[in-house]
């Protein structure tokens, strides 16, 4: 029955594009909690860092208006805004996770959990509102590009069984798993993922052994940063931004993914992030009053007969 | 007569077998030592008796009643308490705050519904509390806390918290690893006069061969899981096999 | 009725009545922070240009005979400030410390209708008088009015009314309607509204209606499951920021090649947030500085001249409700609430830049004329220019009865003199 | 000199058969104190502590301690529990705490107290501290691979890696441990104690090092396993790598080192070779308790 | 069975301070004193606290000319809050369990109570409903979350809490009247409604913010205040602190961990349950965002951490701090910046950090290390003096 196929179809894909923004976020926030064993709550302020940053980047470097176009810029060779921010904000991401790691985490690796949950809470709690202070507590409009490379991704593409999809999600989901792709390599397939793990549970022995360890601590922070911020820049570029994004949209979803997929692990975090968007696909294409709660309930039983998540270990951030 | 058996104990990880088939008993009163290479399953056969590890197969009994597949909890409540390999106590409470809490789970078992009642009304716990102090001579520093103790007293307080459950079966893994043979000797000492005082039954896993072959009645040795020698010292002194696999060339 | 000729003692004390000393304190109490600070911080303005105005004389102050510029009833006009944070029960504690603690004889507000309720139940209890902003929600004047509060601005009912007609006008009869709501009261009315309306004047029929869920931001899925060969207008019962989410996302979605799309509620967070997608798209507005009658045109003077950039409608239904409370204490001759209520009810005024309305004595909801909007073209588009009029639905063809409608289910609650 | 040795001698004038010993046991000290000093101006000694002083909090634990290791020995410190023997590898090998406030400590002629500990071990001094710090969360195998990461990014990071001893190969200390590499893939956390022991000692001797200093590395071992250490133990030892062995049973210790010190609340009260010790009835009742 | 217990201290309430004192002369008397103490102490401190924050406050702020004063109103809200992190705390700051999901207690506490004052208006049966709700919720909600600890412990409350919450504002709205809130409760006053909840207290005119709802919530806080204190003091203080020191070790000392940890989620969520009930009586209304959102679980971690955890008096004054600047500092408007407005949670944030940062313990803990530190400076010179003698024995 083709209607049900293309519903099916269409489930998958937007499962597909709301989870690789799910993956990218539980990715960040699972290396900094499976390697430090630091739990960062703001880790949503980095997404919401990443989203302003991708805004006032694409502003000022569209080349219709802005810094660029008012000192007389008017061609870059690349189309303007969008390809800026997608270099400038995790490079912006990375800086601030290295001073976050250097000022807010560091001193507080040797305390107990909770007042780290608690610092970096309150933390979030100060990015969010100085944003709003600075920047306003108005909403702006999303920052898709019209054109990439010439290309125009603001007009549909036609799909088999989907029908129009949107061309941007398409290239998000595209540009997400490479992304993906490259930190799973990165942290799974080096000597540096263990030397952090090792220097978490016992950061002397491994000073011991002659390795310094605060140098690949702030190496995983900014790197967790850095995808937080890139997220948000992603995003920034579907939905309005707003100071509230960095908890509804961030945060809270990070957690489901992480403690769905697995604290600490990188594939898990990116099942974890696959299963919760195919959830809320599938509900709001169907039971669409019920989409949020069955989503909670479904984390809830998953703690219960899976505790370890899908691929976690159950000791990591117990 | 027997106060602990257990019977084809076996446990395994994945595709280890760290206890294979192990059937011993432990008599009322007597000091029973287990010993062994390292990796030979000794730490794991104490966690199987004291329900930290769900044996895979085989039976534990104490004292007539099958206790396999109770919980830690439900273990120490039957009578059985351990010490641990390296001293695990609550390092932000007094010493006495320490005691207390073993002393309190063996006046009141393993759950009270008593929110309400004062702490201070319990006067039986604070006697035992005072009364394992003494024993290990820590009655001098009730107030300090815990974490602050040199090594060597936390051991001491670490055996305390275990006597203060008021055990039938004090179970010790290694008590005198990393102390200074003086110490060792001491410590040895308060294990055989408790065993007195309170008509303890003490199962003991050690290295130190002096110590087992002092305070030892019977002598459990394993290897890779199994048992390969059960006797009195003399006996297991002499077995062949015990030589090569534990003592090599140890001349006693 | 009205307390005729006679000072304030005639009255027993009532809620903050008598307002002793020389200053008569009013309560703002608007969103500072949360998704509506920025409609809340336009419609501080419209208050304190009230007080101004009140105090000093100019804008409406000169052309309304009720009021006289020099206070009211001699007593200078004072206010306080508070942050709903668009959050009910924060509204409620700050409107508790402005009555408490301030003496506040007035609370006026809004912005989600969540607000506004929260605070006319608080308000009928404490009997101080509330003035309802910024809130659009059937519920305001139907199920859960109440005697101490009154509203200026058109409801989700009326915006169906005021449509209806000029969407069957421009896309024609028997048409298929497909709808998305936020699943909170004012979303639910608001669809039902349309509903009931697009059948009934256009012979339109509805496909399906969809909730929701409060706080969405991705609506891809809900929209990538409208049947596009079926439907012909889409209605999207999103209000403020929700909508700048869902009206974009349906464009990039390229569902406007496939039908028509409709928001039926306008505000200017929304517009701006969504500028680039609201192109010829239809929704009902409160008022526009567009608008040419004298009382826009001084209102919008007296702000642009006050902080230089036209006015919301936020702004202006602010500016009304402080000025319409004066009126009617002038009015009644004193602030004693019952008298002051009785004093609005019922007022017949034309005067407040929508032509003639009647403040309707039965739920205390403003019968007046409804704007029908269309988003401009970005071209056209200027900082302060994003919609242009199509129509002033005249309130003959809007409203209902007492007996009909949301005012079926209005019961007001007592004055607190009986 | 020391400012202990005079107090020793002092209160151990009571009886004669003391005083002599306790002067023997203070001249060696005393000796082996100029002997340092007069080294380190040479600076032929591997490592040399002088007149170290260290705190922990307030609480004052090395009191104005000496001694020096020399190349290629292997030297024991003994002493019973609380003397001081950890603290004194600590303040060595540059852990903090605690917190050294007087005296040098001087490695292959070079002031190192005040150098960073990653930066110490790279000099090649390495520890195996008391209750064994394995990696828990890392499998065996991974633990061990440390060690070649920590060679691999000295060299990356371009520090001044100067070490003439290098260490054994994982393929080497899985020889000398055949158990650990039964366990290779294992959760280090879940070794048994003794294994956990071994996988510290292995990590030790996979290092580059000039100077291994060992921190009651026995405890926990089976006999036999005891002596495949001390086996090893000089098998690294015949190589050229200096020890420094740190243990409470002096018998054990004597067994490998050719000399020894022994510190009693924070200070050297004995100094001397194997022979001497064993001679020296006193100083093994009143600190060894043997 | 915990809320019965609950329920009869309610019952004891007026006579709370009397048996404690009556049996004061026993063996045990020293900490019985101390019981006593603890509750005389709050008495007093109850009966100052509104005309401090209010009148005192208040004219102070006229003075200095900015308007720093409480309300009506206030003194009872900060009480609910104060007697909600009272459980809390025993859950995050003895127990250490970390929870983002207790608003679904203090919620659905709320919504109960509010729906039970539609058949019998009385606010004491409501209190009683209420938190009876809240417990029967507790159980299963902590049965499956004590499973786990640390993040997923935190995680599984709060997706409890959310669900909770959608439910209340999308398809449970016929019961809780959604997003347009619960107002029409009927709470009659105390005494069959004799007593109305907004009567003042005292026939004194400028005492009027003692309310009778205040009454009523100070005498809860007391009742809160001495089962709390009774806790610290019984077993389960110690139990509950060792849990969160070496919670291996509580097992192995023969306790059963899981019940003991169930009954520090249970029991902090009776709290939280009584403060809901009160809530309603006190606010007239209920509304999901306030009741069931995880911003007021988040709120009730600031609170406790703010002012100080593993205490008494610490949450309670976290509890003043965080309402009074929510409610007051943010309708203030300073001369230079103009109106706080917005500015407040910013301020909050900030506070919060510190806090944390460099009190650990605090705002009463640090409070208590300052008087600490002051009274016994002596000795700390003392400890310089001594190693300054070192210094010279080196030369
Ligand atoms: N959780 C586990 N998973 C896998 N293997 C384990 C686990 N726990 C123990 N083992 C293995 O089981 C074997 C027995 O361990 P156990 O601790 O009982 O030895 P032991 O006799 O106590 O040795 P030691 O004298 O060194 O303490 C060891 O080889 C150990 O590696
Ligand atoms: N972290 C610490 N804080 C305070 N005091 C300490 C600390 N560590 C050790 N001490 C004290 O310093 C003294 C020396 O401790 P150290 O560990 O060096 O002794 P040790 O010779 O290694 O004893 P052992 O043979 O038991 O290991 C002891 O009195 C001990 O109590
Ligand atoms: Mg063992
Ligand atoms: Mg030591």
């Amino acid at each position: 029955m083709l209607l049900l196929q293309s519903e099916i179809a269409s489930i998958l894909l937007n499962g597909l594009q709301q989870g690789a923004i799910y993956a990218l976020l539980g990715i960040g926030l699972t290396i900094i909690l499976g390697t430090m064993e630091f739990l960062n709550l703001a880790h949503g302020a980095l997404y919401l860092v990443g989203a302003y940053v991708g805004l006032i980047v694409f502003q000022e470097t569209t080349l219709t208006n802005g810094f660029l176009y008012s000192i007389g810029i008017t061609s870059l060779g690349f189309d303007g805004g969008f390809l800026a921010a997608i270099v400038l904000v995790p490079v912006i991401g990375f800086g601030i996770g290295l001073l976050m790691e250097r000022f807010v985490a560091e001193p507080f690796y040797d305390r107990p959990e909770t007042d780290q949950l608690l610092v970096t809470f309150g933390l979030a709690l100060i990015v969010e509102e100085t944003i709003k202070n600075v920047i306003g507590g108005n909403t702006f409009q999303s920052i898709a590009p019209s054109t990439l490379f010439g290309v125009n991704v603001s007009q549909p593409v036609s799909l088999p069984f989907v029908g129009l999809f949107p061309s941007w999600r398409l290239l998000i989901i595209v540009i997400t798993f490479f992304v993906i792709g490259v930190t799973y390599l990165a942290i799974e397939r080096t000597d540096f993922g263990l030397v952090v793990q090792a220097g978490t549970r016992d950061s002397e022995m491994v000073r011991l052994l002659g390795i310094k360890i605060n140098r690949s601590y702030s190496l995983v922070f900014a790197l967790g940063a850095a995808l937080a911020a890139f997220a948000g820049l992603i995003g920034a570029s579907i939905q309005t931004i707003s100071p509230q994004i960095g908890t509804t949209q961030a945060l809270v979803p990070a957690f489901l993914t992480i403690v769905v997929g697995g604290a600490g692990s990188v594939r898990g975090a990116i099942a974890g992030g696959m299963v919760l968007g195919l959830i809320i696909s599938a509900m709001t294409q169907t039971y669409s009053q019920w989409a949020q709660i069955v989503l909670y309930l479904f984390v809830a039983l998953m703690l219960v007969f899976r505790p370890q998540g899908l691929f976690g270990t159950a000791e990591v951030g117990e | 007569m027997t106060l602990l058996r257990t019977d084809g104990l076996t446990k395994q990880f994945g595709g280890l077998v760290a206890v294979d088939d192990v059937s011993f008993q432990v008599d009322r009163g007597e000091t029973r030592a287990v010993i062994g290479p390292n990796g030979a399953g000794k730490s794991t056969l104490i966690n199987c008796i004291t329900g930290a590890l769900e044996p895979t197969a085989g039976s534990v009994e104490f004292d007539e009643n099958d206790i396999t597949n109770l919980s830690p909890h439900e273990t120490v409540q039957t009578g059985i308490s351990k010490s641990f390999q390296t001293a695990s106590i609550f390092p932000g409470m007094t010493v006495r705050e320490n005691v207390e809490i073993a002393a309190l789970a063996a006046e009141h078992g393993s759950f009270e519904f008593n929110f309400l009642k004062r702490l201070s009304g319990f006067s039986a716990v604070h006697e035992t509390a005072d009364q394992m102090m003494s024993a290990v001579g820590l009655l001098g520093d009730d107030d300090t806390e815990a974490g602050s103790l040199p090594y060597g007293d936390k051991r001491r307080l670490e055996i305390a918290i275990a006597l203060a459950s008021e055990p039938e079966l004090l179970l010790m893994d290694e008590p005198t690893a990393g102390m200074s043979p003086d110490e060792t000797a001491d410590t040895v000492d308060l294990v055989e006069r408790l065993q007195e005082e309170l008509g303890l039954t003490i199962l003991i896993v050690e290295h130190d061969m002096e110590i087992i072959f002092r305070i030892a009645d019977r002598i459990l040795v394993l290897n890779r899981g199994q048992v390969i020698a059960d006797g009195t010292p003399e006996e297991v002194q002499e077995s062949e096999r015990v030589q090569e696999a534990y003592l090599g060339g140890v001349e006693l | 009725t009205g307390g005729g000729g006679g000072g304030d003692s005639e009255y027993p004390a009532l809620g903050n009545y008598p307002v002793e000393g020389d200053e008569v304190v009013f309560g703002f109490n608007v969103p500072q922070s949360g998704s509506y600070s920025q409609e809340g911080a336009d419609e501080l303005r419209g208050y304190n240009l009230a007080k101004e105005h009140l105090n000093n004389g100019g804008g409406w102050v000169d052309s309304w005979e009720d009021l006289s510029g020099d206070g009211v009833l001699g007593k200078t006009v004072a206010s306080v400030e508070g942050d709903t944070a668009t959050d009910p029960d924060t509204a409620r504690q700050s409107a508790t410390r402005m009555i408490n603690r301030d003496n506040a004889i007035m609370i006026t507000g809004g912005s989600s209708s969540a607000t506004a309720i929260a605070m006319q139940k608080l308000c009928q209890e404490e009997k101080v008088q509330f003035m309802a902003c910024l809130t659009h929600s059937n519920d305001t004047t139907g199920p859960e009015c109440v005697r101490y509060s009154f509203r200026e601005m058109f409801n989700a009912y009326m915006t169906g009314q005021a449509l209806a007609p000029v969407l069957a006008e421009e896309y024609g009869e028997d048409l298929n309607f497909y709808q998305l709501y936020a699943d909170y009261s004012w979303g639910q009315t608001q669809q039902d509204s349309m509903n009931q309306f697009f059948t009934e004047v256009g012979g339109w029929s509805q496909i399906e209606s969809v909730p929701t869920p409060l706080g969405t931001s991705d609506y891809s899925s809900y929209l990538s499951d409208v049947p596009r060969d079926e439907t012909d207008v889409l209605v999207l019962n999103h209000y403020g920021l929700d909508a700048a989410n869902s009206l974009p996302q349906a464009i990039e979605a390229g569902l406007d090649q496939d039908m028509e799309i409709v928001v039926p509620l306008y505000n200017r967070l929304m517009a701006e947030a969504a500028a680039g997608s609201i192109d010829g798209i239809f929704g009902t507005a409160d008022w526009s500085w567009q608008l040419e009658d004298s009382a826009s045109q001084s209102f919008t003077e007296a702000f642009r001249s006050e902080y230089d950039k036209v006015p919301s409608y936020a702004a202006r239904l602010a500016y009304t409700q402080a000025l319409q409370y004066a009126a009617a204490c002038e009015r009644a001759e004193t602030f004693y609430p019952p008298e002051v209520i009785r004093a609005l009810e019922g007022y017949e005024y034309d005067n407040a830049g929508l032509g003639a309305e009647t403040m309707r004595a039965c739920d205390h909801q403003a019968q007046r004329d409804v704007l029908v909007v269309r988003g401009l073209p970005s071209s056209d588009q200027t900082e302060s220019r994003l919609l242009e009029v199509v129509n002033q639905t005249s309130r003959d063809q809007l409203g209902y009865g007492c007996n009909e409608g949301p005012a079926a289910e209005c019961e007001l609650g007592e004055y607190g003199d009986e | 000199m020391s400012s202990d040795a005079p107090e020793q001698s002092a209160d151990a004038t009571e009886t004669e058969a003391q005083s002599t010993a306790a002067e023997a046991a203070a001249e060696a000290a005393a000796a082996h104190a100029e002997e340092a000093a007069a080294a380190v101006a040479e600076g032929d000694h591997l490592l040399s502590m002088e007149a170290v002083d260290a705190y922990y909090g307030q609480s004052h634990i090395l009191r104005d301690l000496s001694m020096h290791v020399e190349e290629g020995e292997v030297c024991a410190l003994l002493g019973r529990n609380g003397a001081g023997k950890t603290t004194t590898l600590r303040s060595i090998a540059g852990a903090r705490p605690p917190d050294v406030r007087d005296g040098t400590v001087s490695f292959k002629g070079e002031n190192i107290t005040e150098r960073s500990t990653e930066d110490i071990s790279s000099l090649g001094i390495s520890l195996v501290p008391e209750e064994r710090r394995v990696f828990p969360n890392l499998t065996v195998e991974e633990n061990l691979h440390l060690s070649d990461v920590a060679r691999n990014w000295s060299n990356t990071f371009g520090r001044d890696v100067s070490m003439d001893h290098p260490g054994m190969t994982t393929a080497e200390v899985y020889e000398v441990f055949p158990r650990l590499e039964e366990r290779a893939s294992q959760k280090a956390g879940t070794l048994s104690g003794g294994e956990q022991q071994m996988l510290a000692i292995a990590r030790a001797l996979k290092q580059d090092t000039d100077l291994l200093m060992l921190d009651e590395p026995y405890e926990g071992l089976a006999p036999q396993i005891i002596e495949t250490v001390e086996d090893a133990i000089e098998q690294i030892a015949e190589k050229g790598t200096t020890i420094l062995l740190v243990e409470q049973n002096a018998v054990a210790a004597m067994n490998i080192a050719d000399r020894a010190y022994v510190v009693d609340q924070g200070s050297i009260v004995f100094a001397g070779d194997s022979e001497e010790l064993r001679a020296d009835e006193r100083t093994r009742e009143r600190y060894l308790g043997v | 069975m915990t809320d019965r217990e609950v329920a009869t201290d309610g019952g004891a309430v007026a006579e709370s301070g009397e048996p404690a004192s009556a049996s004061g002369g026993s063996a045990l008397s020293r900490l019985r004193e101390r019981d006593d103490f603890v509750v005389v102490a709050s008495a007093a401190a109850l009966i100052v606290f509104p005309f401090l924050l209010v009148d005192v406050l208040g004219i102070v702020g006229d003075v200095i000319g900015l308007s720093i004063g409480g309300y009506t109103g206030l003194p009872s809200l900060v009480l609910i809050y104060g007697i909600i992190v009272i459980g809390f705390n025993l859950l995050l700051g003895y127990t250490g369990l970390l929870s983002f999901g207790h608003a679904a207690f203090f919620g659905s506490a709320a919504y109960s109570a509010a729906l039970f004052s539609q058949v019998v208006p009385s606010p004491l049966l409501m209190v009683v409903v209420g938190t009876l709700v809240a417990t029967l919720l507790a159980w299963p909600i902590g049965f499956v979350s004590i499973r786990r600890s640390g993040v997923y412990f935190a995680v599984l409350t709060l997706t409890f809490g959310q669900a909770l919450y959608f439910y209340a504002l999308g398809p449970g709205s016929w019961l809780t009247n959604g997003d347009n809130g619960f107002s029409n409760i009927e709470a009659d006053g105390l005494f069959l409604g004799a007593l109305p909840f907004d009567a003042p207290l005292t026939p004194l005119p400028f005492l009027d913010s003692y309310t009778v709802m205040y009454g009523f919530a100070a005498v809860s806080m007391l009742v809160a205040v001495w089962v709390g204190n009774r806790i610290i003091n019984s077993p389960y203080g110690l139990i509950f602190e060792a849990l969160g020191e070496n919670e291996e070790r509580v097992e192995f000392v023969g306790l059963n961990v899981f019940r003991y940890k169930l009954m520090a989620f249970v029991i902090s969520a009776v709290f939280a349950g009584v403060g809901g009930a009160l809530f309603v009586i006190h606010e007239q209304y209920i509304h999901p965002t306030t009741g069931l959102y995880w911003i007021q679980s988040g709120d009730f971690v600031i609170m406790t951490v703010l002012g100080g955890t593993g205490g008494l008096v610490g949450p309670v004054f976290g509890a003043f701090v965080f309402e009074y600047v929510a409610n007051v500092v943010s309708g203030v408007s300073l001369p230079a910046i103009g109106s706080i407005g917005s500015l407040w949670r910013f301020v909050l944030g900030a506070v919060f950090v510190t806090i944390v940062w460099v009190f650990p313990r605090g705002i009463y803990g640090a409070g208590e290390d300052l008087v600490a530190m002051l009274t016994d400076r002596s000795g700390g010179e003392g400890g310089g003096d001594t190693a300054a003698a070192d210094g010279g024995e080196r030369e």
